[in-house]
């Protein structure tokens, strides 16, 4: 794994790509290091918001060394990064995390599965593995994002929980109302979502990988605060939890409890 | 231009350490820093066997610092011993052990464990605010911290760091207790106890309500209980709480401190332990100090 | 909607209060805020006779808050009852004195010349750190609190809030003593002590050295406090300690305080109390609340 | 007195001129309201520091709203301001003090003297003052700022403490090298210059008036922070005390102890 680090990295462009979602393009040398599935951790410029708020990596351009951020607008931090323009400057810590396990999904059928702002890091995800796939989104109402982007990479169902567009419901839904068939799942959304999915993909016998979150102080694996609960003793911690910065954000389903 | 300093008989290369818990076993942060260059690695809180520590969320932000209740999740020392001691003996760096436990007697037989490997020194945790038994109880009665720390001292093989908890009326009675029991240097200060609730939601932010406070916010309290404290003891003391840079760190020297920790401030810039040595000489070059020790205590 | 609290029979428009010696008399502020739009004006510390303070440098800024060591400067009970009181009778709002004084006697002066005003209660200052006699003296231990607490309650006509020491182990067994002693609501917390050194002149920054420290950086501590005591005792609570917005006061609200003060943010922002009460009332509609009191220890 | 405020002024312009000193204009109404000697105060922006920080009134444009700061950078609040730029918004809160009692001028031959940082409030005090006067100032070397605005209001004497401009010293040089004299001093700079400018004016019974700095908070006479003692006891305070924010920051040599 490329050694982690502290930039600068500078804003090349943002624009607002739904309500509340903005879309974030940085210029930093760590673009070259990203894989889907991995994450960034962007710092709040000014001293009373002191922590870094983790992004993931919605999508790179190794060439031009860019890395493409899309958030929701949640609370100070993001509000604050919500207001940059082309030409600022923003610190990140990178590349952070375990990514998704590309090579699972060769020569099988895949589902790629967003809920809400779980969307975005299945833009670079998608543009990494070439097999043929299904992405299915879920979104609150016709106010979508990325799905244009997405649809170039596979087939995109989508589903709005006030049934403005596509499936009425969530991406559990989609797969219902298609009768969809994967052998392969990765996921990332809301915890209802992955809550669904681990039992949908237990049952189904379906191996399945996650995106997790928790609050986190370091990102680095340093303080313990973002760990999650796992069926078995963890390699690292030697007890039932392991660090999302760290071992995660992705993990095989049913690795861990939810 | 000279930046050793002596605690208890051991030599740091510089009077900069890491802050037990915000610097894992060090490994975490060898991408970003340069071991080596560290007076000393104080490691994460280990107890005798290990613990799952507190339910999530454990961290949570606050003006100007944070609020951890991780709960001193820890591989146990067997694991440690193995895997992380193991790793830290490659670095030509001190390693300070920070030791936790329920009873007196987990605090001993980690104490034990020890005796015979390379750790410098032993920093005694008696004031976590995260767990319900041990730690704190231990620290904020003069009794209690008395005994617990003769005892350490009866099996100890190497120099006793007391830990201090900031969540005490008058921590020079504290201070003066622990070494009165035989402690070789004295810590301070551990997290101060915080809420944080989310309005919207009306709940705790941390599932166990209550976190230590750290970072920035909590330095004017750290450099005042190091000045009170140093005009009651004798033994040296280890100055920590919301340093971020050099001038920081300095603070805490020219309060009385014989060396500093790096804590929450890793998290903010994980280059800060070793742009705060390199702060410090510049400060000593600027102003012409030969020994660093020239600066401990000597505001006036 | 309806924002009013009742404390000790003492019925406020909304629970927005100033903290004491943030506010001057009320008269400092009046260009900024229409003092009728405040749940009560709560007065700088006074005391039998004036008193000078301390030397300068008497404040000094720190990450997120500052330091202050003011030393309880005041005119004397005289010209307090004289000029101040009349100017705040003006307004429609209730007036809270704060008293301080360096032996039990003093205070019991205040006290007894303030029997026959219009004033709404009595803030007792058993907490302030930055005098030596008196003060934080009284604050700190339990007996010394239960003595002075029964002896002001068996003078006072206007029922007294005790102002608690956050600097103290364990702010609930205080909470409990002034509590048995016949107080009437609490009030926390005052300042944390603290201190500040310039590294460049290698000073204390304060000239009283030590200083008591407020402002956003406080808040975590506040709200932990409240949270505990509300638990402990049953008598009305005001809460303060960093409230900057809306937003913070409700946090403490929800911890359990019966109301809200203002203190360090005022000089941030001097707009800071109205937009806290207009803060309030805008998050009650918008979550539908028709009482303010229903917010009143709601966190689970 | 104008009834005090806090508002958002915008940067019309900043330039640096000379070693660590700024030159900033600000648009806001309260240039309407200041008078020479007053001050207001700037918030830093970015929340870790919170204490808005003194700044004299060095010059006033009424008609175009527009008001004139000099300062020195001094700390990390200074610092932060040099950074700004034109349109750039800052709030400050004002107008702070009771300034320089301009009448006492009248029919008199003044010395408006100014020692370093001090010099700056002296500008819009010369612009005031319509009679003849001799404006002494006193800066640490070559590196002067200032003089030649002053220059248009009366008769400019220089002094620096290495000699490298005009008389070698301060300003209680430049009297007894042109051996001047006054009636009335109006005075700006450190301690040691405002010491020796009332021992002066109490030996020759010379009126004076000097403008004091302290740390403050709130600006606003609430906090007690920013004293200075008083000879007599003070009106307000009923002690040795008066609030230089409010009383002053300009007072009479004789009423203060410096
Ligand atoms: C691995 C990972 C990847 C993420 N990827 C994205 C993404 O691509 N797009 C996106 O919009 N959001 C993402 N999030 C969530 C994002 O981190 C939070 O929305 C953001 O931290 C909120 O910060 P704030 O200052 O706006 O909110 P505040 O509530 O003011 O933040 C206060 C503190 O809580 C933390 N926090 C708040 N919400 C969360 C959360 N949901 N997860 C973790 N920490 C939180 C903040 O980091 C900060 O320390 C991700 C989270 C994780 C853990
Ligand atoms: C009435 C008055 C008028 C002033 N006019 C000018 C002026 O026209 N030009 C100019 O350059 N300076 C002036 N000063 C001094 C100026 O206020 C300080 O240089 C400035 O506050 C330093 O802030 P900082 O954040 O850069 O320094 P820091 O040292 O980082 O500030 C830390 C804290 O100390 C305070 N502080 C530091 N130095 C002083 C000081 N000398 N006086 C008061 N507070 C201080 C700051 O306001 C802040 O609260 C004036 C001061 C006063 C009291
Ligand atoms: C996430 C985290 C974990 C901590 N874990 C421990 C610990 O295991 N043992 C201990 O003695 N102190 C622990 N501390 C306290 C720190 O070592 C330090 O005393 C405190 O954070 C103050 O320093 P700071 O403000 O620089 O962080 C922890 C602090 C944090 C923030
Ligand atoms: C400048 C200043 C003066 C104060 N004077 C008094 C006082 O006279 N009596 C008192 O009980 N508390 C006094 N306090 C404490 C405040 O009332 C309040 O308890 C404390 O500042 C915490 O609130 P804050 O963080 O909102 O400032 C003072 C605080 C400040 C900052
Ligand atoms: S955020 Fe620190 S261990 Fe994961
Ligand atoms: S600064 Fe508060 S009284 Fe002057």
């Amino acid at each position: 794994m490329a050694q982690k680090k502290k930039v600068t990295a500078t804003v090349i462009s943002q624009k607002q790509i739904g309500e509340q979602i903005f879309d974030l393009w940085l210029e930093t040398k760590l673009a070259k290091d990203a894989h889907p599935g991995q994450f960034v951790a962007v710092y709040p410029r000014g001293g009373s918001m002191l922590l870094p708020r983790p992004i993931s990596i919605c999508e790179t351009d190794r060439e031009k060394n860019r890395l493409r951020l899309v958030y929701r607008v949640a609370g100070k931090g993001t509000a604050e990064f919500s207001t940059c323009k082309a030409g600022d400057r923003l610190d990140i810590l990178g590349v952070l995390g375990n990514g998704f396990p590309v090579d699972r999904a060769k020569g099988k059928h895949v589902f790629l599965m967003g809920g809400g702002i779980g969307i975005p890091p299945m833009l670079e995800l998608a543009k990494a593995i070439g097999e043929k796939k299904q992405i299915l989104l879920g979104y609150r109402n016709k106010d979508l994002f990325l799905e244009e982007d997405l649809a170039e990479y596979g087939d995109v169902y989508v589903a709005t929980e006030d049934g403005s567009v596509g499936t009425k419901g969530n991406v559990m839904d989609i797969i219902k109302a298609y009768s969809l068939h994967a052998d392969v799942i990765m996921a990332c959304g809301p915890m209802p979502m992955l809550r669904a999915i681990k039992k949908y993909a237990a049952e189904n016998g379906i191996e399945a990988y996650i995106s997790l979150e928790e609050r986190m102080a370091c990102g680095v694996g340093a303080c313990l605060g973002c760990v999650c609960r796992t069926t078995k003793v963890d390699a690292h911690s030697h007890v039932h939890n392991a660090r999302i910065c760290t071992e995660g954000p992705v993990f095989e389903a049913g690795e861990v409890e939810l | 231009m000279n930046t050793e300093v002596k605690i208890a008989g051991v030599t740091f290369k510089n009077p900069v350490m890491t802050a037990s818990g915000t610097f894992g076993s060090g490994m975490e942060y060898s991408d970003f820093v340069d071991l080596n260059r560290l007076g000393a690695v104080v490691t994460k809180g280990v107890a005798n066997v290990p613990w799952e520590g507190n339910p999530t969320p454990r961290v949570a932000e606050v003006y100007g610092g944070m609020l951890n209740a991780i709960g001193l999740q820890n591989p146990g020392i067997d694991v440690f011993i193995e895997r992380d001691l193991a790793f830290l003996k490659k670095y030509d760096t001190n390693v300070i052990v920070n030791v936790c436990g329920k009873t007196v007697e987990d605090y001993l037989e980690v104490v034990e464990r020890l005796s015979d490997t390379s750790v410098s020194m032993l920093e005694i945790n008696v004031s976590c605010p995260n767990v319900k038994e041990g730690a704190i109880a231990f620290g904020q009665k003069v009794d209690s911290l008395y005994d617990i720390t003769s005892q350490i001292k009866k099996k100890a093989k190497q120099p006793v760091i007391m830990k201090l908890s900031p969540n005490v009326t008058d921590i020079t009675e504290l201070a003066k207790a622990a070494e009165a029991a035989g402690a070789d240097a004295l810590s301070m200060i551990n997290t101060i106890t915080g809420m944080k609730i989310d309005i919207h939601r009306k709940k705790f932010v941390l599932a166990n309500k209550t976190g230590g406070m750290s970072g920035p916010a909590v330095k004017p309290v750290a450099v005042r209980m190091v000045y009170q404290t140093v005009q009651a003891v004798k033994i040296p003391i280890i100055g920590m709480g919301g340093i971020g840079s050099a001038e920081d760190a300095i603070e805490f020297l020219l309060a009385g401190a014989s060396a500093v920790a790096v804590g929450a401030m890793n998290f903010v810039n994980p280059y800060t332990t070793v742009e705060v040595v390199e702060g410090i000489e510049a400060y000593m070059k600027q102003y012409g100090i030969e020994n660093v020790t020239e600066l401990v205590g000597a505001v006036s």
